[in-house]
């Protein structure tokens, strides 16, 4: 299944993926559009990404996660496009025997992705402006300034 | 007479808007760096100055350092500080 | 909602009990039934429950995670009857405005109702044996094992 | 002569198979405990012997330590060990 979708994310075929009969616990999380940022009313975004590398670096994050949780299985799906409120942009959906490794991995993946995958959003206010997020201008958004030497 | 290399560049969502353009081709003298590419991007598009001193950069899809080399035929892409999820 | 259920948990409705414009993460934990335990294959568990103190005893599992992280909202449920491998046993669905508060509240939920919630299952193994699970027996599964002093 | 308590006893699961019977009335003599409650469904059920020395309780369907009091029309349960989820 591709990493990169334009449709609506569907939980069922993800959770399709990774379930198995020796699987008892499956951690999933969901990150949605949400109705404000900074202060400012949103009425939706516009998801873009640099496709291959995207699909690269999320099939290297789970490869990571799958190195320090043997046992657990984890599928992940990024929309892009346009997304309204409350539309799911991303999902992150890990197996594993025990919970304890499908929390632990579900959420390692979703921490680099948001650190490392190289999609972008534009957001649409509901005072009629436009920006393109820049997480490395708000306050105390960690390490990354978009500076080749920090990366 | 030296030879050139030439690579694609991509510029992607907020970077694109800035020089508007995604995607275009530039010949640059051999050996060449991911520092000498965006050099030359600067040199050929005025908004370029916008950019941040060393901007994020990937080469064939791997995010690459300033002093990396890039052969003919390579795709450097130049990426905003990134924003999914 | 219910929180105990005899018909297969639908996580949507869970899910549509916690989202709002506001929220932007949600975290999900889902328990399955496992084809194996503790060495022995499983066919099916029969899940039971003291069904008030089920109840009551979620909802204060619940109210617990509302105080430690107010922004966040959860729903739960659980499955009693004959399940079989692969089966829903329990879902849990935390929305919060952000990501940590969702996986935290998630995970205290499931900790808590593990070990506070009145619900007990007997296992059907394959070798034709029947065994209700006593957590207290297996080998390092915590302070809990049995006595009214204890607990 | 004293006076004396009816409650309402709950066994579950596990309990419930081991003295044969789900639910069934008790009346001790007041005032009396979830100990002395449990002290009762031992001289009843020789099955009981099998309990632990002190079971899960609760009274009302809150979890109860051994000293509480038990008042008329209670209900108390006697839990195994649980495991949900």
């Amino acid at each position: 299944m591709a990493i990169l979708t334009e449709s609506p994310i569907r939980l069922d075929p993800l959770m399709d993926q990774v379930r198995s009969p020796d699987r008892g616990g499956i951690a999933i999380f969901l990150g949605l559009v949400r109705d404000h940022h900074q202060g400012k009313g949103v009425l939706g975004l516009d998801y873009s990404a640099y496709g291959p590398m995207a699909e690269a670096v999320t099939i290297e994050i789970v490869t990571e996660a799958s190195g320090h949780w043997p046992q657990a299985s984890v599928a992940v799906q990024h929309r892009v496009g346009s997304l309204t409120v409350g539309d799911v942009a991303v999902a992150v959906v890990a197996a594993s025997a025990h919970r304890a490794e499908a929390f632990d991995a579900c959420r390692y993946v979703i921490e680099e992705l948001k650190k490392r995958v190289p999609v972008w959003k534009k957001e649409m206010f509901v005072d009629g402006t436009v920006e393109w997020v820049d997480p490395t201008r708000s306050q105390e958004l960690g390490v990354r300034r978009g500076e080749v030497d920090n990366a | 007479m030296s030879a050139t290399v030439t690579v694609r560049l991509r510029y992607l969502a907020r970077y694109a808007e800035l020089l508007g353009v995604e995607s275009e081709e530039l010949a640059l003298a051999a050996p060449t760096t991911v520092g000498d590419v965006v050099t030359a991007v600067r040199a050929k598009h005025p908004a370029a100055s916008q950019l941040p001193a060393k901007p994020l950069c990937a080469v064939n899809f791997r995010q690459a350092l300033w002093g990396d080399p890039v052969a003919a035929g390579d795709e450097v892409a130049l990426l905003p500080p990134v924003a999914g999820g």
